[in-house]
């Protein structure tokens, strides 16, 4: 179980031939990439800053990897959460989860990108032609997360 | 002694984003910690309102209004996460 | 909307780049990867071969997205899937499946999988050290798609 | 004349992968079909048991029994599928 929180980009393909290496009893690899929209609440976006709480986002994602183990017959699971600067088409966050049927992959991999966004600590800033905004919590995550509770 | 955190608006709004500080003796959880901090006026009472969905976090976990606040804590105030 | 069946290896990071090229009002991609297990029903697969009906396949596959594209606000979607002679660890199938918002990605991406599995004409063989054999289809791959239903 | 097509292990039983077929003029739909080539005996009889789930696609459409056959369709027949 692996929780990166980097500055940098990622390379999916690369990422997940390290969740499968070494292991053919994996069957299932679900994945899931969030990207930056250049529109977002109706306004354009030319620009989105990342910020988190170094020590907690790391804990809080660990945590959230660890229920899903305990939830799912998983065999690895993998989160890479961008911060800083951002541009539209950007790659933002990277979930991946391995298990050897589908089920599990695809349930977990949900599980993780629902409470992630309601529990992990990162807020987004947009910039756009009316200036810069923190972006909103959606209801709709909340309702999101509720499913699995 | 404890030590204090904001995030994202709240850190702009304050104009901090980290101040070590010494509640008076009935600090004694996050709700009156909170309280406390609110008595500060300005910038502190409006994003600190109660009707201001403001997340907390002692020692990086969620915590809720009874969470217990001690000597050497680290206590973060923050907006609702919008991540991933 | 892309459908491939092959003999050839996929590059999963090649393929969502692909997706995600030139739409920067991409907020989501889900995957799914199908790996070859080197055990399956208690025994070990030395070797698996896939079988298919071409035209039919490229024809059930196309529909099973345009379904996708019906019930969900899907931007784009692409099947790969392998056929002939496979091992352990090998990659048979793709599926990713672009969007704006995440929950339309990951319900679209289940789905295809699901009809996949129960409604494309594939058929695996497995060598193991007990000889050849015909995969059974699996109940539990037949319960799992009566819920879109 | 109809094209007729097996895959799979019904391929194997039967020893060929497609023929071209002239059914009687009795065989009208997909269970009249089955039912002509059962009577060849051996593989057949067995294969296409009723007990057996075997699927047919007619024009390379899934096809019920009740699924009408006609001059110059292409009939598959093979087990249920398990790919992906």
């Amino acid at each position: 179980m692996t929780v990166r929180v980097q500055n940098e980009d990622f390379d999916l393909g690369a990422e997940i031939l390290k969740l499968r290496q070494g292991n053919s009893g994996i069957g299932a690899i679900a994945s899931f990439v969030g990207l930056v929209r250049d529109l977002n609440e109706n306004a354009r976006v030319a620009e989105m800053t990342l910020e988190h709480y170094p020590g907690m986002t790391e804990k809080a994602l660990a945590e959230i990897l660890e229920q899903a183990k305990q939830r799912w017959s998983i065999i690895d699971a993998l989160v890479i959460h961008r911060v800083g600067s951002l541009k539209p088409a950007d790659q933002i966050v990277l979930v991946a989860v391995s298990s050897a049927h589908r089920g599990a992959a695809f349930a977990a991999c949900e599980f993780i990108m629902d409470y992630l966004k309601t529990r992990a600590p990162f807020w987004k800033k947009e910039q756009t032609e009316a200036g810069a905004r923190w972006v909103d919590a959606h209801e709709s995550d909340e309702t999101a997360v509720q499913r699995w509770v | 002694m404890i030590t204090l955190l904001y995030f994202a608006r709240l850190r702009e709004s304050f104009g901090i984003s980290s101040e070590q500080a010494h509640p008076p003796a009935h600090v004694v959880d996050v709700r009156s910690l909170t309280e406390w901090l609110r008595q500060r006026g300005g910038a502190w009472q409006e994003e600190l309102a109660q009707s201001r969905p403001v997340r907390v976090a002692v020692n990086q976990d969620m915590a809720g209004p009874d969470r217990a606040v001690c000597d050497g804590d680290e206590i973060a105030f923050f907006p609702p996460v919008t991540g991933g």
